[in-house]
């Protein structure tokens, strides 16, 4: 029963991960593509992360996947703001 | 006898970091380190005199597990001389940095140069020696920017890539040695290689890495920019001990720890590069207009004739002919070692006084800096392998192995480079000793032109009349 | 995981690596290269990862992967990215020409050369048994070296001497940094997102370092690992616009710099005077010893790894803030 | 002989010579001192792939404690690199 959640999860995961992979190369601007990115990735990382922890023996490493997960969310988010803060700068320049 | 060991890694290094806290008092501090560093370096040699080889096990740890020191005659030797260079040098380095700000900078880099050259003499491992001249090249590269022009930078950033490819197909051979044969330890690795591809192809990689560090022609392109642009005291020890302590490893690789895996015809390529190196150095010190360039040309030329006693050793039966061949290679890197360094300082001293190297322009050097103008002489002395100098014992040796052998090639090279010696010297001795009248008087400082003296003589005089203990030094193995 | 897919895994990992060695080598874009070469650290990392190497993964994501490409990266700032081309590569003019393509496959050949040989003496050494006889007595006197992991075991107390030598490394090259005196100009100040982000990510990175540290003795971690990781707390918050970053004036500095090499030296010398070897720790004491030298080379390794990346004493306030307005031009953030 | 040992070494002597090629071959010095950071990963990972024993079986410390060391030797190097570098490049602008 666990066995099949956590693997409905994973590939889950993994889908949004590929669609994410998929945005960032066919997307026709740096916008979309970090919208592509950042949403499907973190979304990919969370299901991927909860399908692990579900396998988990220990407590202890479920939480240290939940952690990961925020680390990651919080890095993605705000480098794709920073990306993109310094993208329309740019454009506003020209 | 083996703390003596132990103090010649630890004395600078203490010193280097000493030096880093206390600016203001870094000269004294450097000096006395440096003598200590002397006295052990002294200490040791009369042990392994005394004692036959020595070794140390670091930690405590059986050798293997942990990191051996070892010393014999030949690393002995070396270390003397370092010591007594790097000594001489430092005496000239107080009075060359006049600021108090490059003073502060130079002196803890210095002492970690002087930590890295005894530490690489003194290790026994394989991995250890690539830390060990990691750590070389990265102090030696440091010193070389202190000349501060963009020159210097540009010559030392090209001098540090040079080193770290050298350092990376060094570690590339030392992991294949250690994927083979599961030891890094130097007297365990004789016992257990055998001719096959790991140790081909570990050694062709660890000696092109070694090659690359050594300046053997046609790697020498980085050498004479770098030596040339580097402050005095700091060329002087670039040429006379940094460049030698990877032919060291070379030799101790080659003749120690794969001497069942090398072959003649490797030994006769590695002479062959040597030849070119003797002439094309030779060649370009002659045509050289500034006087640290002649010096730093002149250096290609002289690690070319270390390279011509390979072949001869391969082809020697072991015995007396051999040892006697084996001795006068390390007499022509001690002598050259003295003298190149007392040469680079001798040059300091005109660079300072007289504001220029040019050979051209140094009409009337000799009335106005008679002790330096002496040096240079003596130097040359050495460096043409004139008797009474060590070089004249080391080269006489290396014409007997080649008429022994039957490898007339040698011969001929040996005479061209020491003809072409010849010319090069002739040429600064000619325009310092010039008939210009010189309006000044002549100077003397003691601080700055004792120190090239003492070296110059070292390897003109000394070295050659009294060199008879370096052969029975050399028996001593490990 | 059966054979099989650990199989499909490893072809495709190795394939990335030399797909992101050959990419970042290949292009002449110089940020392009850097990018890549960061990316081929992390997955590097997790290649030491599946061959059972914690530590090594963990000091290559940091250090190889991290660090080094934040100061590739702040190398790269220096140049605007179009000129990087032209002015700054003279030599670059020739590359139609014929004796360029010669050179080029020249080299290529040897290089392949090189691949091949080293290949063949690899499989050489490979086909025999593995030589277990240094493993074994490393594992054999595992309980005296005062930690219980191996990796820690070996660079602190079996082969202590190849670290102290490597931390003597260090300090040459911020030494060498330092009289070359040309310190990067900072950041501006970062917009309050950033701003937000590194305010809790600091004290977590310092948590963390201490972890590392601690956990080192018996697990994966040490003072490399927390030392860079410190180091990183500091980046990012010179990235955010701050110049003093952490690091003390003068001859604190001076002092945590030398710190590693000199703690280390005072408890070998101290060890000989009471008649054991150079380095040789009582079992008693190795744990404690271990975990002071590991400290000290902790706050030099961090403190080196910022003056390089901050190419040399941090700047005054003032002189950075006048900096930081004539970088409004190139700004980042 | 392990196939994962052969896979990962065979590829650590491709990336060593892919480095090597970069480094002689590369005009931006920023580009040389990355491909020598290539070329030092290929030996680390030549190491790696001696110490490992196969799956479950303790890898060989020794050799991730010179990688260890290693990879800090490399970093050393590359900051001391880029320093140069930098002040190279400091004066060309101001030329």
């Amino acid at each position: 029963m666990i066995n099949l959640a956590s693997s409905i999860l994973i590939l889950a995961g993994l889908f949004f991960y590929l669609a994410g992979s998929i945005g960032l190369l066919r997307l026709p601007d740096l916008y979309t593509r970090l919208h592509a990115l950042t949403k499907a990735d973190n979304l990919g990382l969370g299901l991927l992360a909860a399908g692990l922890a579900l396998h988990s023996q220990h407590l202890l490493t479920s939480l240290k996947l939940l952690l990961i997960w925020l680390a990651v969310l919080a890095a993605s988010a705000t480098s794709a703001h920073l990306i993109a803060r310094q993208a329309r700068r740019q454009e506003t320049r020209r | 006898m083996t703390d003596a060991m132990i103090g010649l890694v630890a004395l600078p290094l203490t010193g280097a970091v000493a030096t880093l806290l206390l600016p203001r008092s870094a000269t004294v501090v450097a000096i006395g380190a440096g003598l200590a560093t002397t006295i052990a370096a002294a200490l040791l040699l009369f042990g392994v005199a005394n004692q036959g080889a020595l070794h140390y096990e670091m930690g405590g740890w059986s050798t293997g597990l942990g990191i051996t020191l070892r010393a014999d005659g030949l690393s002995a030797l070396l270390l003397m001389m370092t010591s007594l260079v790097a000594l001489a040098a430092s005496v000239y380095a107080s009075a060359y940095f006049s600021a108090a700000s490059e003073r502060a900078r130079f002196w803890p880099l210095w002492l970690l140069l002087w930590t890295s050259l005894n530490a690489l003499f003194l290790s026994g491992d394989l991995f250890n020696l690539y830390v060990t001249l990691e750590l070389l090249g990265l102090s030696a590269v440091a010193l070389a920017t202190l000349g501060g022009k963009r020159a210097a930078a540009e010559a030392a950033l090209r001098y540090l890539l040079v080193g770290l490819l050298g350092s990376m197909l060094f570690l590339a051979g030392v992991s294949l040695i250690y994927a083979g044969y599961g030891t890094l330890d130097l007297a365990t690795l004789p016992r257990v290689v055998e001719p096959g591809p790991i140790a081909w192809t570990a050694l062709a990689m660890m000696t092109t890495g070694l090659l690359l560090k050594t300046a053997l022609f046609p790697l020498h392109f980085w050498l004479p920019p770098a030596h040339a642009s580097a402050p005095a005291p700091v060329s002087a020890v670039l040429s006379a001990l940094v460049v030698k302590a990877a032919f060291y490893l070379v030799l101790r690789l080659w003749l120690d720890v794969f001497a069942n895996v090398v072959t003649p015809v490797a030994a006769n390529l590695l002479g062959l590069l040597g030849a070119c190196a003797v002439l094309w150095g030779s060649w370009r010190a002659l045509q050289a207009e500034r006087l640290k360039l002649l010096a730093a040309w002149s250096t290609v030329a002289q690690l070319g004739y270390l390279f011509l006693f390979f072949p001869l050793l391969l082809a020697l039966p072991p015995g007396p002919t051999r040892d006697l061949a084996a001795g006068g290679l390390v007499m022509l890197a001690l002598t050259h070692g003295f003298a190149k360094a007392g040469l680079f300082l001798a040059i300091g001293v005109i660079q300072q006084r007289c504001g220029h190297d040019t050979i051209r322009d140094l009409d009337g050097t000799a009335q106005h800096l008679p002790a330096t103008t002496f040096a240079i002489a003596l130097a040359g002395v050495a460096l043409i392998g004139l008797p009474p100098s060590g070089a004249f014992l080391g080269k006489w040796q290396l014409l007997a192995g080649a008429v022994e052998t039957g490898q007339w090639l040698w011969l001929v090279v040996t005479a061209t480079g020491s003809l072409l010696a010849a010319a090069y010297i002739f040429r600064v001795l000619g325009h310092a000793f010039g008939h210009q009248p010189y309006p000044n008087q002549p100077v003397t400082v003691a601080r700055e032109e004792w120190p090239a003296l003492l070296l110059t003589a070292m390897a003109a005089l000394v070295l050659g009349l009294g060199g008879a203990p370096v052969w029975k030094l050399l028996e001593i193995g490990t | 995981m059966n054979t099989t897919n650990l199989l499909v895994f490893d072809g495709l990992l190795l394939f990335s690596i030399v797909g992101l060695a050959w990419a970042s080598l290949a292009t002449t874009d110089e940020r392009r290269s850097v990018i890549l070469f960061m990316a081929f650290g992390l997955v590097l990392a997790v290649a030491w990862g599946r061959l059972l190497a914690p530590d090594v993964a963990l000091a290559e994501a940091a250090i190889g992967a991290g660090l080094s490409g934040a100061l590739l990266l702040a190398a790269v700032r220096k140049q605007s990215p179009g000129s990087s081309h032209t002015h700054a590569n003279p030599d670059r003019n020739y590359s139609e020409s014929g004796a360029k393509v010669v050179l080029q496959w020249l080299v290529t050949l040897l290089c392949a050369a090189l691949a091949g040989t080293l290949a063949w003496a690899l499989l050489h050494a490979l086909s025999s048994a593995p030589h277990d006889t240094l493993p074994r007595a490393i594992s054999d006197n595992l309980v005296a070296s005062g930690v219980s992991n191996p990796v820690t075991a070996v660079l602190l107390n079996f082969r202590a001497y190849d670290t102290l030598l490597e931390l003597a490394v260090l300090l040459t090259a911020v030494l060498g940094i330092f009289s070359l005196g040309q310190t990067t100009p900072g950041y501006q100040p970062a917009g309050p997102v950033f701003d937000g982000l590194v305010r809790w990510l600091v004290p977590v990175l310092i948590l963390t370092a201490g972890y590392l540290l601690w956990v080192g003795a018996h697990a994966p971690g040490g003072a490399f690992q927390a030392g860079a990781t410190l180091a990183a707390a500091g980046v990012v918050l010179r990235l955010t616009g701050r110049s003093r970053i952490g690091l003390p004036d003068g001859f604190v500095l001076r002092i945590i710099m030398a710190a590693g090499v000199g703690v280390f030296l005072l408890v070998g010398l101290t060890l000989l005077l009471l008649g054991r070897p150079f380095l040789g720790y009582p079992p008693a004491w190795a744990g404690a010893l271990i975990l002071l030298i590991e400290t000290a080379a902790m706050l030099s390794i961090a403190a080196t790894l910022l003056l390089a990346f901050v190419g040399g004493q941090p700047q005054s306030t003032a002189v950075n803030a006048a900096a930081n307005r004539q970088r409004e031009e190139n700004s980042r953030c | 002989m392990l196939t994962a040992q052969v896979l990962y070494g065979l590829t650590a002597c491709v990336i060593v010579a892919l480095g090597l090629r970069g480094a002689l071959l590369h005009a931006s010095l920023l580009q040389r001192v990355v491909a020598i950071n290539v070329m030092g990963a290929g030996v680390f990972m030549l190491l790696i792939a001696v110490a490992y024993r196969g799956p479950g079986l303790p890898p060989d410390p020794l050799p991730h404690a010179l990688v260890l060391t290693g990879i800090v030797v490399a970093v050393s190097a590359t900051a001391l690199a880029l320093a140069l570098a930098r002040r190279l490049h400091a004066e060309q602008d101001n030329d």
